[in-house]
């Protein structure tokens, strides 16, 4: 066990893999020498070689395509895109390509082998294109896995998961936390389940459910409706897809009460999808209708970041909103 | 630790605007349209063995589009795709490839694939979408695949397969064992994005590939003059620093020879080349396609003047490695052949409904095995209306 | 008044847009002297000029790029991506640029002339790539406007609205009816709101929702419903962005019960958003859970079309299934 | 109705390879690194007007970045993008066009923006995402646009602005005003696809666009030997039949020239032109980079002495268009106003939060008004919490 914030704890699970596995290689936008704008893939390059981890040119849709065509190879390649809000120049290879990629050839060919790392999110005012939470957009994507992680310890287990996984995942990473983050993390090899939901917190009256930097947000406002007697059940994603509906609906079922918390813009966000699908299997334990606190319906601004976003104090909000229905 | 970059340091102190047409590269051809050798021409070492099984390849592509074309028409195909007049293109340059050699097509490369060993049984039973069908009948007719005999599945969107045939390649190189990649596109999917993502990644990670530009002067319905100013594909390698050769695509001999040469500097020397093959594209684009909006008769009439096969059996029979009658009497065994198998393909049944959720992950994670379960049983509600499955659901 | 299928509706839209201000402009991959590989731009080029109707590259997020670009300007540029399936090599430039272009900039400049024409959904024997419907993918994107008409009178009226409404509009046409759906439609300008769905049919036991080519499921399975004795009330959506709240809602405090039947794959297709909205608008009144009857979460498969669709017979079943909650 | 291509039918029967070198493209300069005039070259015409006011501009920039960057590092900006090195690049095109042609910018083009005479008081507005803002605050720092200058809104996405430039330049053509677009980008930009999208329809549709191209040897951290393989970006305008310009980006008389002669192409013979400018990057990417990480001290060193404001000084010292004196005057009243306009800026309050839902269409729909009272509810309920907007929230 170590401290480390959640950088090292990825740059602990690359390590890893890397010497685990001669085919993992890690390539994308200044990841080389230099080590990540982030300094994610920090002493990489130096300990594994240019080969094995290095730049590519500055195009999202090649580093894909690229990606894609080692993967087929054989290979387990993990792309790094700089910033999730420049992973739409990838969105043809990813969509059309990666997630369709075993199916459409009846299984002769697969990219199983492949991660994309990317970060995501806002709060550290990065405006428009350096603060989105792109997750919604790949979500109706059959083919392809997407993990998020909330901590150090779960961004090494779920990002060495996700790049032996025999299946192509799209790996999101907070990076508000990347430095803020702390915790107790193992230096050797271990993995978390993909597609399993993780119960943070037991509790009675409501499901508060989030995922990745937002469930902090979401511990922040439990925390305030604690004090007023509520006992609140938190629910930490971890995958968005696929997702882990039988945990969830468990849940709710207890509670009766769920509250989705999200960064993204509201219309057609993930917390869409739980809803209609948790109103669905929970109709009759539901004592309230699934509440979303969620972004604006706008791109993302900088000057007005704080009123933009859901935080705990919206969060907490759309408890009480749930338990005084 | 630091930057040096080989631009040219040549000042001039007068200005000078670099013309477009700064780059014109000549086509490398050996067999006359007459099927006769150019005058100093060195053939390549071809033996007959070699030779007849690329002309028969391209007898059997022949007949094969022919065939298919018509049983389209006669609707018991959905679609079809023909290479009428570029089999030289492919065949010629996948018999240059080592059989280890991964091909990544676009989709008007079945001679590839023939020459590669895929047999009349799995082209039909692809083409009928049927069982049997490696690809388990998800795609449309034509988007072919094989792992056994190192040929990448098609995939319709154009362009995506040429910066993974530059990854592919990467990977190949690292395993050392001295193979290569060979990637065909279109002149018209060159204009995609993915093809300035895949070459230059491809130039400055020094990998194995061979960008093979099927240039037929066509994209549907778009000429080549509306597709791009320049002197066409190949002057782009140099924009990369990479190296380029442009051959008639429908001498099969020049692109044998250039393929090869590509090969050897791809494999030997680790560096991606360019090969532009000029031809045409001879039937519409697909049974979708009526030419006869977008161009004239004249044109396709003196287009068939150039058509490949005609000059390679000339000069086999000229060679005296086969004769009329037996190059006649090999039509008339594929013909054969592929009535045979097309018979058979129609009769073998549908996949299977439980494909249906297969392959999306390498297992079928616990929605998808709700959502298969939910179908079996609406099936079982009403067989009739799901005719090509029902037999199969108990 | 005249007979059109939808493809003439469509053109007969472009014809009076193009006819009506010269600042409209068509381009696209075979649009030109072709006529478009569906023929919906048959005779504009012949009509008013290669300048003003003609061939791009093949290179979708160029058309899109172009498009921005020419809209900035100040055109009504109407670009067409010869198949929904190709449209997301032109993602960025659409969800980065074209829907963020006013907001970035505080209006000092703005896209709103431009709009995105492009054929979408199954049931042509298309198999993955001739066959999606990517509208959801889109739905997360504050700033663009979706449409998808049903029928030819609605497609020259709404596209007639798209191209002059001062937003960018993606407008999705349902290629399955380009030759099979016919009607009346008047041969002048005429336009049809946006934002505003329409009851097709007005009932109470059930409201059932769709757009575009699904419509039609829907009429045949109300159909059947009917036979049973049920009276349902058919929404059309119209517009998927921004959708009619206020309409759907209404309707299900009305029926108490909602049914959703849509092309895409299940999982985050837009009814996720329509369910997760009313679900929360109109708790108290709901009688069932939100139903969704939508194609599965795989690729779209060829030779398991029929299977793989949401046909009228399922879309019949989960209205069954809503009543006998 | 045909396809008339002019791909060359040279036909050669020996096989040759293109080189990756095939094209090499010199370096226009005119003025040496001393600020002395290159022997035989002839200078633009610029009167001492013009001359006075791109170095005034040069000598704003320049103090202008420094300023700001040290702003950052005091806590008072999030942000800030310095184009040291950089300035003769977009001050001498931009000096090259007429007002009225667009201007589309990477970010690291202020020059270009000062040059069209963005005020100081406009540039802190920005910088400070105030409620005078032009970009109402929602954008980074260095995001700027101006309608009233030509000047399009910058946008991070890289590349994208390449082919909006091709498709505002059509419009340009249309109304044929003689206006014509120019457009910059890094040669790190320059590997997106967007590049080879938009540099190909302008090709293709005979539009009057410049491509810009800063070649400053860095994208970030990576140098510009891992970016590409061949001579630059100059030689790429070739594979598109497109007419290219290499100059010393650090020469603000050969970009002037170099940009005038563009110009004229482009809009006298609609032909796009790709210009590429030679220069170095010589501060970190940005405030949020530190460049000893990836390139040495020595490289920056030599860099040093090649940098633009100095030569193009001692040019008009020399000249006797400026004196010693008058230039140290005229950085000291830049150094004033910016210091003056940054302190009004700080003070300027944020956007109103009524900006925060429009614009994102013409009018705001209902939702976003449900969403914005919603907003104003809570901010009343937590005022505290949202400093920045809730006094103006009642
Ligand atoms: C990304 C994408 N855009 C559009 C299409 C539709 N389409 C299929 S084939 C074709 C023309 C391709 O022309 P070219 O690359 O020259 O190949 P050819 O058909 O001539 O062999 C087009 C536009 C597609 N399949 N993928
Ligand atoms: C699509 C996209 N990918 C990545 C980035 C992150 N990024 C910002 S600047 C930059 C380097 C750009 O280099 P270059 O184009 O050479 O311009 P320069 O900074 O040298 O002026 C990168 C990778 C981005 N803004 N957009
Ligand atoms: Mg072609
Ligand atoms: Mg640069």
């Amino acid at each position: 066990m170590a401290k480390m914030n959640l950088l090292q704890a990825i740059n602990s699970a690359l390590d890893v893999a890397m010497a685990k596995n001669n085919k993992v290689c890690i390539f994308g936008e200044d990841v080389g020498h230099f080590g990540g704008v982030f300094r994610a893939t920090s002493g990489l390059q130096e300990k594994y070689g240019r080969d094995r981890c290095f730049n590519t040119p500055l195009v999202e849709q090649g580093i894909a395509g690229f990606a894609n065509g080692l993967a087929a190879q054989g290979g387990f390649p993990i792309a790094e895109i700089q910033f999730g809000d420049y992973i739409f120049p990838a969105f043809d290879q990813i969509v059309n390509e990666t997630a369709k990629f075993r199916y459409r050839s009846g299984n002769e060919f697969n990219v199983g082998g492949l991660t994309i790392r990317t970060p995501y999110g806002g709060g550290i005012h990065g405006g428009h294109y350096h603060s989105q939470s792109p997750e919604a957009y790949f979500a109706h994507t059959p083919g392809l896995k997407i993990v998020v992680p909330r901590n150090p310890y779960q961004a090494k287990g779920l990002l060495l998961s996700s790049i032996f996984d025999p299946n192509p995942v799209l790996f999101m990473e907070p990076k508000r936390l990347y430095r803020a983050a702390v915790g107790d993390v193992p230096e050797e090899e271990y993995t978390l389940p993909l597609g399993k939901a993780e119960v943070v917190k037991e509790g009675t009256d409501v499901t508060v459910l989030g995922w990745g930097a937002q469930v902090e947000v979401i511990e922040k406002a439990v925390e305030m409706a604690e004090k007023d007697g509520v006992s609140a059940e938190i629910i930490d994603l971890r995958s968005i897809l696929p997702w882990d509906v039988e945990t969830v609906a468990k849940s709710v079922m207890k509670t009766g009460r769920l509250v989705i918390s999200q960064e993204a813009p509201h219309t057609m966000a993930f917390g869409s999808e739980v809803a209609a699908t948790i109103q669905d299997q929970c109709f009759l334990y539901l004592e309230a209708p699934i509440m979303r606190a969620s972004g604006l319906d706008t791109p993302y601004p900088l000057a007005h970041e704080k009123e933009y976003f859901s935080d705990h104090l919206k969060t907490y909000e759309a408890i009480k909103r749930s338990l005084n229905y | 630790m630091a930057n040096k970059a080989a631009t040219t340091n040549n000042i001039v102190t007068q200005l000078e605007v670099i013309p477009g047409d700064a780059i014109k590269i000549p086509t490398f051809q050996l067999l006359k349209e007459d099927g006769t050798v150019n005058k100093g021409a060195k053939l390549p070492e071809i033996d007959k063995e070699l030779a007849l099984k690329m002309f028969s390849t391209m007898q059997f592509i022949r007949l094969l589009d022919e065939r298919m074309f018509a049983a389209q028409r006669q609707g018991r195909i959905s679609f079809y795709l023909s290479s009428l007049g570029e089999e030289a293109a492919s065949i010629g340059s996948a018999a240059a490839l080592k059989f280890e050699d991964m091909i990544m097509g676009q989709y008007r490369e079945q001679g590839a694939l023939a020459y590669r060993g895929f047999t009349v049984e799995q082209f039909m039973d692809q083409l009928f979408s049927n069982e049997k069908d490696l690809g388990k009948g998800r795609q449309m007719p034509v988007h072919y695949g094989c792992a056994a005999l190192n040929f990448m599945t098609i995939s319709s969107p154009l362009g995506t397969q040429i910066p993974q045939a530059t990854g592919y390649a990467y990977g190949q190189k690292q395993d050392g064992k001295g193979e290569c990649t060979l990637v065909y596109f279109g002149e018209g999917a060159a204009s995609e994005g993915d093809f300035h993502a895949g070459l230059n990644m491809a130039a400055v990670s020094k990998v194995p590939v061979i960008f093979f530009c099927r240039n037929n002067r066509y994209a549907i319905s778009t000429p080549s003059t509306e597709q791009f100013a320049g002197d066409g594909i190949a002057p782009r390698a140099a924009g990369y620093g990479m190296k380029a050769i442009r051959v008639d695509g429908n001498d099969i001999f020049a692109v044998y020879a250039a393929t090869k040469e590509a090969r050897r500097i791809a494999v030997e020397e680790n560096e991606p080349v360019l090969i532009e093959a000029m031809s045409y594209r001879m039937a519409g684009h697909s049974t979708s396609d009526d030419p006869t909006g977008y161009r004239t008769k004249e044109e396709e009439e003196e287009w068939r003047g150039k058509e490949p096969m005609i000059r390679f059996r000339n000069w086999l029979i000229k060679k005296g490695w086969i004769t009329e009658e037996e190059a006649d009497a090999q039509m008339a065994e594929h013909k054969k052949a592929v009535l045979a198998e097309l018979k058979k393909a129609e009769q073998v049944p549908a996949p299977h409904v439980d494909e249906i959720i297969e392959d999306v992950y390498d297992t079928p994670p616990e929605h998808l095995k709700k959502q298969l379960e939910a179908l079996k049983e609406h099936i079982r509600k009403y067989p009739e209306a799901y005719p090509a499955t029902s037999k199969g659901v108990k």
